[in-house]
């Protein structure tokens, strides 16, 4: 029991760390790299709770939905990887441009 | 019982070698200097931490499998020490 | 690697063997896989002219192992010290070995042994890299050098 | 407080430590190679949770793959200029609130309970696999596994969309300029045939221990890597049939066992006198079709015409 609070508790700070990171930067690779924590905090939490057994196994089912959560979420990075690195070749900026132009960046 | 302290032992000299690798790596005043610690003191670390759990090994079969997890680091670790030696150089010096 | 296809798919074999610590239910996934890895290696491999016997590379192993213990230890050591004994530069050091496997292998183990550290060659010359260029860092360049060599067989 | 618990809270506290400078740290390079060492922690919490298979997943694929993705993309699109991350009270304030009400719904979660263990231990016998992590994701599950595999395929189809229309079905990534008797040249040769070999038998092991389809096939789809960026091999332009047969190889097998699973009663049941051997065939075929697209979607979009 130790286990899943210590690890869940760890899991739900990931989640909101990496979401602030996600609202709080404009670069978008800095955005993509804080959308992996998100993923992994979220994992971390689900692995956490699939440590509840009486006997101190891990339930086996949440842990093939981690594995499939990991790889989708691999698939994700190199999808929004690929068009963010289009739109700085196409633009030469990092991040998305803002809706009012005179606030630059 | 015999077997616990040797590993003990073993796994603790391992984990003296990580810290001076470490130490190296901070204190080292440029990159390649620290590359020489990170390279030797952690290699060293690492077979001493394998063989460690050489001694608890339950068959000739694992004792093999662990001196092949070090063998490939090591090999690993000599070759990336010399990619990024040759990366580290300043641009003039590259050949 | 060892020059034949035969040898190489020996090699990978025994590779699988010690993954899977000799359980015989797999041999048959296990010779797959070696077999196309060693077509792979055979078809990549750019080695030709003189290689390393095997039965030699082993002789060298103990040697190896406690020079880089001393490699290790040396460089624990200089990091531990509180003045921090170091005397860091360069050197170019003229290889005789070819290039490709054998000069990496040369560059690999000297990157472990006391003191140096190889990035790369320019021509035949190793760059080395020493923590104490005050030393005989030449004759032990050419020491390892030297045994390397006497493990090359036609 | 026993010293496994300690060590737990030490660990995370690393893994908090690492988040948190891969957020604040300025130096988007710097930031990118702190995630990894973050992933690599994480590989040590799934030891510590129990769950073998997801750390392999976790230290090749998400600190692996993704480190060596983010790594190219951050030396591509780095201007040299720090970014800090900007002060959000409202956010702080919303992101807070998300931990807590996360860490209220574990604190309250956090008593005994067996969850599934009882059914798939029930129902293990038949499954065709003794790991059952990998009785999850090929039989009890293979539905979920199924569409992974379709994902992973239509991110690389998403992927190669993005290249501009005269490079469209070229080689992708750069000509790299290696010197065939260099070091890189030298380890490019040398190690692929070993990870091949490491990779299958990841694949094989997987149904009697940790490993399996997605962990033997990054091993595999790293060694191709790092013969591409060694210049060993050339990547294989994207309009090459053979590559996109590779590519299909995969799901169609699994597909098709699927379809054969009516037989069994209903799609995607294996019938248990078959399940070994089918769930081994599947996988193997999987895991280099997995091992082709992840390869594949690390070096990105096509760049060089036809």
């Amino acid at each position: 029991m130790t286990q899943t609070l210590i690890f869940g508790l760890t899991g739900a700070a990931l989640i909101a760390l990496g979401f602030y990171g996600f609202v709080s930067h404009r670069h978008l690779l800095r955005q993509i790299v804080a959308f992996n924590l998100i993923g992994s905090g979220l994992f971390l939490l689900f692995g956490a709770l699939a440590r509840r057994a009486p006997d101190g196994t891990s339930d086996p089912v949440p842990q093939a939905m981690i594995i499939t959560g990991i790889v989708v979420s691999f698939a994700a990075t190199a999808l929004a990887e690929a068009i963010a690195e289009r739109l700085h070749d196409r633009t030469g900026r990092p991040s998305l441009p803002d809706l009012d132009p005179d606030d630059d960046d | 019982m015999i077997a616990d302290v040797i590993t003990v032992t073993l796994i603790s000299i391992g984990l003296f070698f990580f810290i001076a690798g470490t130490a190296g790596f901070i204190r080292f005043p440029d990159v390649h200097s620290r590359l020489h610690a990170l390279t030797k003191a952690d290699n060293l670390g690492l077979g001493f931490v394998v063989l460690g759990v050489v001694a608890q090994a339950d068959s000739g079969w694992s004792v093999l499998k662990l001196l092949l997890v070090w063998l490939l680091a090591l090999t690993a670790a000599a070759t990336t020490a010399q990619l990024i030696a040759r990366f580290a150089l300043p641009p003039g010096e590259r050949p | 690697m060892a020059k034949s296809p035969v040898k190489r798919f020996a090699l990978l074999f025994a590779l699988w063997l010690v993954l899977s610590q000799g359980r015989l239910d797999g041999v048959v996934f296990g010779a797959a896989a070696a077999a196309g890895a060693a077509w792979f290696s055979a078809a990549m491999s750019s080695a030709i002219g003189p290689r390393f016997g095997l039965l030699s590379l082993l002789r060298l192993a103990p040697g190896f192992f406690w020079r880089s213990l001393v490699g290790g230890l040396d460089v624990a050591w200089r990091a531990l010290q509180p003045r921090m004994p170091l005397n860091p530069g360069w050197t170019a050091y003229s290889c005789r070995l070819p290039g490709g496997a054998m000069r990496v292998a040369l560059g690999g183990e000297l990157s472990l042994m006391p003191g140096t550290l190889v990035a790369g060659s320019d021509g035949d010359r190793l760059l080395v890299h020493c923590l104490d260029i005050g030393g005989p860092v030449e004759e032990a360049l050419r020491a390892e050098e030297d045994r390397l060599e006497a493990a090359i067989v036609p | 407080m026993t010293l496994g618990d300690a060590f737990d809270i030490l660990l995370c506290l690393l893994i908090l430590t690492a988040a948190a400078g891969v957020i604040g740290g300025r130096d988007l390079f710097g930031s990118v190679a702190l995630f990894i060492v973050y992933g690599l922690l994480l590989t040590i919490a799934w030891v510590r949770l129990g769950a073998v298979d997801v750390a392999l997943a976790e230290g090749a694929i998400g600190a692996g793959l993704t480190g060596v993705l983010l790594l190219g993309a951050a030396a591509k699109m780095d201007d040299g200029a720090g970014q800090r991350p900007s002060f959000r009270p409202g956010a702080l304030l919303l992101c807070a609130g998300v931990a807590g009400g996360l860490g209220w719904a574990v604190v309250s979660l956090a008593q005994p309970a067996a969850g599934l263990i009882p059914l798939v231990r029930e129902n293990l016998p038949v499954a065709g696999a003794d790991n059952p992590v990998t009785a999850v994701l090929l039989n009890f599950r293979g539905w979920d596994t199924l569409m992974e595999a379709a994902v992973l395929l239509i991110a690389l189809v998403g992927v190669w969309a993005l290249s501009p229309e005269d490079s469209w079905g070229g080689r992708s990534g750069l000509t790299q300029r290696v010197r065939v008797d260099g070091v890189l040249g030298t380890f490019g040769r040398f190690l692929p045939p070993i990870g091949f070999v490491v990779g299958v038998y990841l694949v094989w092991v997987g149904t009697s221990a940790p490993g399996g389809a997605f962990q033997g096939g990054t091993v595999v789809a790293a060694v191709w890597l790092l013969a591409i960026m060694a210049g060993v091999v050339e990547p294989p332009p994207v309009a090459s049939i053979r590559l996109r047969l590779l590519l299909m190889a995969g799901p169609a097998v699994f597909l098709a066992t699927g379809i054969w699973g009516f037989a069994a009663g209903a799609f995607m049941a294996f019938d248990p006198a078959y399940a070994k051997p089918l769930i081994l065939a599947v996988e193997l075929v999987l895991a280099l079709s997995i091992a082709a697209t992840l390869a594949l979607l690390v070096i990105g979009r096509p760049r060089r015409p036809q």
